[in-house]
């Protein structure tokens, strides 16, 4: 369809061009929960089933490394909020300023998830032939990043869980794919949302942006809310089981 | 059942007839619904049949009473028909305490079943006649399913857990079992025979281990006693090439020339196994000469026929495998 | 009537030339047309798939194929049928045409996403074709694991690939419909006002939306078992088959709805138009359709009564699932009302209609033996449900798709068919239907299980009916595909409004321009109300203004 | 059609420092949460702080306290559907009465040392 100004051909109004915007992003936003609900189901039975070993996977991860990613993650969300308000209020400058500020946020989270595959790499904990949640200990010289302590604990949590559950290989295997699955999954939506950002930031530079044609903005706003909320769960999911003993 | 086109199949156990009577409810009362409808509209294509071109319907829109009447209505009677189908299927899923429990496996592409006393069958099933038999069922690699359709069950068969099921047959004969659950290429020749006996013959069938033990069965077990299974093994990694589908394949043999496994081929790789060596395996395999009956090397033959549908490894084959299915 | 129409100058057709014109198109309505060569296409691929099964099936041994062959032909007959044609036919081709034109909007609220949706449906459709001329797929179109996942060795990857690709169109369609129903709507144009079919695919759409992403993630994590041995649909790594199914199903069985809801949508248009009277019970037929998409969701375990799920699952399931039956039997009598006081006449799209009616009846009553608990014991996954979902896919689905086109044929293509050969079409359509799968119904019942490529000798009787019918039924599919053709050629030129139909989408020429309406309409009329609109120029009795233009039932 | 002045109403940045203060705050409580014994309600605890997050991220970053009621209306059935999909999927498995367990023999089915018939 033909465009005249801001006004796609098919729309009457402004209005209604921007409604259709929101509208169809809350949709498709209705989708992505659907989507990543199917993957919590499967996540959800099995961690049920195999309480044990999940609890085992979920202490091999890192809580400093998944807390300080859902603080940054959080604050990305914040700045893209203050982008969206800057193009409400008509603060030009502003806009591109924060955009610039949610795409970096954006890129320290991948930078600290990349420290955290690599290590998940290093320790054989990567479903596959090669999966082993007994490699660390079994070769901690191998493992040079876990200090004596650390290693220590997680020795006697394996015999613990062992005793539990003899099958615990197999079983740790699939608490492992749904942490890949799941943050990859997720990591996939943020290499998307980056796109966009960038995106909005070529056009924000060029000042298209104001009070009155901002769909852009709060449309790609809503999107990138959305991927925060689903890291707000996964974290809990998958950092926080059986963190107490 | 002597009708040129049979609408039931036989009854044949304590759940057939609860089944078929609910059929026919639910017949009967959809037939009643169909037909009214269709009279209806053929009578209104008659009678509202436009006359002129031009004409047009009553502004009629709708009526609140029939509206609820024939939401109300259909309610009613759906709601009967649950209820009547919940209870023929929650007897069904509740086995009784006094069963006969028969172990069931299904594997691509056969039946094994085991009775109490341990004999064990392959695509037969040996029943005694007003016994309440439960089935407990697994299976080694896909999902596959029991189906009686003459005793009106069935039950898939799911890898990972044991599924039940249970039925008491009322009538002696033979009925046929499927597997009804699609299972990969062989799916429609996974089935057999139910055989319902009387329970005096049922029991000198299940004392009588020897002498009627399906030829199948007994070179199962000889296969198994002879060691054979320990070189042979179906998936190809074994010291001596995998015996699936070899039947009625071509072997390569190691002098290059190639060979149709037929019978006599069988019978003299078992007793002169350095004959005719497959290629690329190690003559290691002893000669069973004077050490099997004739009637052994029989059932050992059939065994290694019943396996012509198993799934050929990729590697370690005896044969290049005829193509599957043809005739 | 006195002058012979003629076809406007400029419309959508004639508006650009040449190849790009229409793949870089984001007009609906071509966008629709090339939605309509696509599924076509599938369909003939999976009719032939279809026919080889039949003609295999003539002698109880196997006639032609081998175990594989017949089991990659049922497999990829389901996957082109359901996948590549079933779910983007009517949505996808006459959904497309006819949602902006019957709502008085210029297009949809997002014509490039809608272009997009049409190339996101021919990636999916290359990766299947490809695993359809690599190795074959035999899995069965469900993907069951561990089967599809560890066993199968035909190409199930591309496959897997292709139909999760595809998906990702259908919500596309779904979004795009719900957005321009809400916000697109011609002034005037209520909830209330709204055509039925607009309706439907309302209820269509908020189907394809909640139920597809599901499916995509399942077949998704189907793909990674198959490519990399994540193990969770596999029980030989502490993964569990049964879940598969349960989240196959909570798509799969609402898919069934986005097949059959928008074929309801068309059916009620058609009896309206061809009674000249208002759909009986506008608001019960309207809400017919949502409570179905509501509740066709809580009804999926009921593929699973069998599976060894548990028993109060099972009651639950079976409880709602006769609860679903309800407002489709609530259609079908406000259709069969609608007849009485109406002036029938029986054009082709009509004999569709009653077609339908007819067909789904039986195709919907033969759910409740399978919704019932005892029965479905005996009946699962064996002929009896092959002829019930055909009752409900072919019977239903397929003939309100085939109504539809024939009733809008000359609003796409501005030409009319041969009325007599169309009705000869319709007629051994109808005929070698029922022949070809009613005879399945007793296969069914006598107990022979459904994907068998052999069977034992006494179930071969009902088998030749069966094959005889499906010869029967090709030629009634290959009529319409030639008439129609030849029709959007050299058929008579149909002008604006040939039925005539209340429609908004009739208002404008036939074929429409670029822009559907020079003039956005203004609506002041309820949907299918003859009695008000003097333009069509019918014989009002006692002049207009019957029904008041706010009315509630 | 309806008109819908709360898509303009813009969120003061004060209170966006307020929300994202207090999702901070949330997070290091869910955390803390985690390292205490609350047997199975620990995971109940922390889907409820989650959920408490992403109401407030739902509300206020994304505006839905000041969208229409069709956008509302969006969100509550995504959540419904969620909810079909999780519960009466987990009703079948809670119900059966030979569910799957770590002690439970159906899973040494696949073994086939086990198995009766190996």
């Amino acid at each position: 369809m033909h465009r005249t100004g801001e006004l796609y051909g098919q729309f009457k109004t402004l209005e209604q061009q921007k409604d259709s915007a929101n509208l169809g992003m809350w949709i498709f936003l209705v989708t992505e929960v659907m989507f990543f609900g199917g993957i919590m189901l499967v996540y959800t039975l099995n961690r049920h089933v195999y309480f044990p070993a999940f609890a085992m996977g979920s202490n091999t991860l890192s809580l400093k490394l998944g807390g300080i990613n859902t603080l940054v993650l959080l604050a990305s969300s914040f700045t893209m909020a203050m982008a969206v308000w800057s193009a409400q209020v008509g603060k030009k400058q502003l806009i591109s300023m924060f955009l610039v500020l949610t795409v970096l946020l954006g890129f320290v989270f991948f930078g600290i998830k990349y420290v955290e595959y690599a290590q998940k790499f290093h320790h054989h904990l990567v479903p596959g032939r090669s999966f082993d949640i007994f490699y660390c200990s079994n070769h901690p010289d191998k493992c040079g990043d876990i200090s004596a302590e650390e290693m220590e604990v997680e020795r006697d949590l394996l015999n613990k869980t062992v005793a539990l559950d003899p099958d615990l290989n197999a079983h740790a295997q699939l608490y492992y794919s749904a942490y890949f699955g799941m943050t990859g999954l997720h990591a996939l939506h943020m290499i998307i949302g980056a796109g966009l950002l960038f995106w909005l930031l070529k056009n924000s530079l060029t000042g298209i942006y104001t009070p009155q044609w901002n769909t852009p903005v709060d449309t790609v706003g809503l999107y990138w809310h959305f991927v925060d909320i689903v890291w707000i769960y996964l974290f809990p999911l998958l950092y926080l089981i059986d963190r107490h003993k | 059942m002597q009708l040129p086109l049979p609408f039931f199949p036989e009854q044949a156990s304590n759940f057939a007839g609860n089944v078929d009577t609910l059929f026919s409810f639910i017949l009967l009362t959809c037939l009643f619904f169909s037909v009214l409808v269709t009279l209806l509209i053929i009578l209104a294509a008659l009678k509202y049949k436009r006359k002129t071109p031009g004409e047009v319907g009553s502004a009629d829109r709708g009526n609140m009473a029939l509206e609820v009447g024939w939401t109300v209505i259909p309610l009613v009677i759906a709601l009967g028909m649950f209820a009547w189908g919940a209870a023929v299927y929650v007897n069904y899923r509740t086995a009784p305490k006094d069963t006969l429990d028969i172990y069931v496996v299904g594997k691509q592409w056969m039946w094994k079943l085991q009775q109490p006393n341990g004999r064990k069958e392959i695509n037969e099933l040996h029943v005694p006649v007003n016994r309440n038999i439960k089935l407990i069922m697994g299976s080694e690699d896909v999902i596959h399913d029991f189906y009686v359709p003459a005793f009106r069950v069935k039950m898939d068969v799911v890898p990972g857990r044991y599924n039940t099921m249970w039925f008491r047959p009322t009538k002696i004969g033979k009925y046929h079992f499927f597997c009804s659950q699609y299972c990969g290429t062989n799916h429609a020749i996974m089935g057999g025979w139910v055989t319902v006996m009387d329970p005096a013959e049922y029991a000198a069938w299940l004392s009588d281990e020897g002498g009627a033990l399906n030829p199948v069965s007994a070179g199962e077990k000889l296969f198994s006693q002879l060691a054979c299974n320990t070189c042979h093994l179906p998936n190809g990694t074994g010291r001596g090439p995998s015996l699936n589908g070899v039947y009625g394949g071509k072997a390569s043999l190691a002098d290059g020339s190639t060979i149709v496994a037929d019978e006599a081929y069988i019978r003299e790789s078992i007793l002169q196994p350095k004959a005719k060596i497959v290629a690329g395996y190690q003559p290691v395999m002893p000669t069973f000469q004077g050490l099997v009956t004739e009637e052994q090397i029989m059932n050992l033959t059939a065994y290694i026929k019943s396996l012509q549908t198993q799934p050929v490894p990729t590697k370690g084959a005896g044969v290049v495998p005829a193509a599957a299915g043809k005739k | 009537m006195t002058m012979a129409p003629q076809l406007p100058e400029k419309h959508y057709l004639n508006e650009t030339y040449g190849i790009r014109s229409w793949l870089l198109t984001t007009d609906h309505k071509r966008i629709a047309l090339l939605y309509l060569f696509s599924v076509t296409l599938f369909f003939f691929i999976g009719g032939f798939f279809a026919m080889m099964i039949r003609l295999h099936l003539l002698t109880p041994s196997g006639y032609l194929l081998s175990a594989d062959a017949y089991n990659r032909m049922f497999t990829m007959h389901g996957v082109a049928m359901i996948f590549f044609f079933l779910i983007p036919s009517i949505p996808a081709v006459l959904g497309n045409f006819l949602v902006p034109l019957m709502i008085g909007a210029k297009d949809l609220a997002f014509p490039r996403i809608n272009l997009l949706s049409w190339y996101v449906y021919v990636v999916g459709a290359v990766f299947t074709l490809y695993s359809m001329v690599n190795g074959g797929l035999d899995t069965g179109w469900t993907f069951y694991t561990p089967l599809s996942t560890v066993y199968s060795n035909s190409a199930v990857a591309p496959a897997v690939v292709g139909v999760f690709i595809t998906g990702f169109s259908s919500i596309l369609t779904g979004l795009n419909f719900l957005v321009t129903i809400h916000t697109m709507r011609a002034p005037g144009m209520t909830w209330f006002r709204l055509p039925l079919f607009i309706w439907a695919h309302y209820a269509t759409s908020v189907v394809m939306i909640l139920g597809t992403p599901v499916i995509a993630i399942t077949l998704g994590l189907a793909a990674m078992e198959r490519l990399f041995g994540l193990g969770f649909f596999n029980p030989a790594l502490g993964g569990d088959p049964i879940l598969f199914q349960h989240l196959f199903w909570f798509y799969s069985h609402p898919a069934v709805y986005i097949m059959i809801l928008p074929a309801m949508g068309v059916i009620s248009e058609l009896i309206a138009t061809f009674a000249r009277k208002k759909i009986f019970g506008y608001h019960f037929v309207a809400a017919a359709s949502l409570a179905i998409a509501v509740i066709g969701f809580l009804v999926w375990a009921h593929h699973m009564f069998v599976t060894g799920q548990s028993t109060y699952a099972a009651l639950v399931f079976s409880f709602l699932t006769f609860l679903v039956a309800i407002p489709s039997a609530v259609k079908v009598f406000n259709w069969t009302a609608t007849l009485f006081g109406g002036s029938i006449s029986f054009d082709t799209p009509m004999l569709y209609g009653l077609g339908f009616i007819g067909l789904f009846l039986i195709g919907g009553l033969t759910g409740l033996f399978l919704g019932s608990l005892g029965t479905d014991i005996h009946i699962h996954d064996t002929y009896f449900v092959v002829a019930h979902f055909h009752y409900i896919m072919v019977g239903g689905a397929i003939m309100g798709y085939l109504g539809g086109l024939h009733f809008w044929w000359p609003k796409i293509t501005g030409r009319m068919y041969s009325e007599w050969l169309a009705r000869l079409a319709a007629v051994v359509l109808f005929v070698g239907f029922n022949l070809t799968f009613f005879p399945q119904f007793v296969l069914g019942y006598l107990g022979m299980p459904r994907r068998y490529h052999v069977y034992p000798p006494e179930f071969q009787v009902y088998n030749v009916m069966s094959t005889a019918g499906a010869s029967i039924l090709a030629i009634g599919y290959l009529l319409p595909m030639i008439y129609l053709t030849y029709a959007a050629f050299y058929g008579k030129v149909a002008g604006s409004n040939p039925w005539p139909a209340t429609g908004l989408e009739w208002q404008t020429a036939s074929p429409p321009p670029t822009e559907n309406f020079h003039v956005t309409p203004t609506v002041t009329w309820e949907a299918y109300d003859f009695h008000n609109r003097p333009e069509l120029g019918l014989e009002v009795p006692g002049g207009a203004a019957h029904a008041p233009a706010h009315g509630d039932d | 059609m309806s008109e819908n002045n709360g898509s303009h109403h813009i969120v003061s940045p004060a209170t966006y420092l307020t929300i994202i203060l207090t999702l901070m705050a949330l997070t290091g409580i869910t955390v803390w949460a985690a390292f205490i014994d609350l047997r199975q309600f620990n995971i109940v605890v922390a889907l409820a702080i989650a959920t408490c997050k992403a109401t407030l991220v739902v509300l206020f970053f994304m505006h839905a306290k000041y969208s229409p009621r069709r956008t509302q209306l969006v969100i509550v059935a995504g959540i419904f559907w969620l909810a079909i999909l999780l519960f009466m999927t987990m009703s079948d498995y809670i119900s059966r009465v030979d569910y799957r367990g770590l002690r439970s023999p159906l899973t040494q089915v696949t073994s086939r040392e086990t198995h009766p018939l190996s």
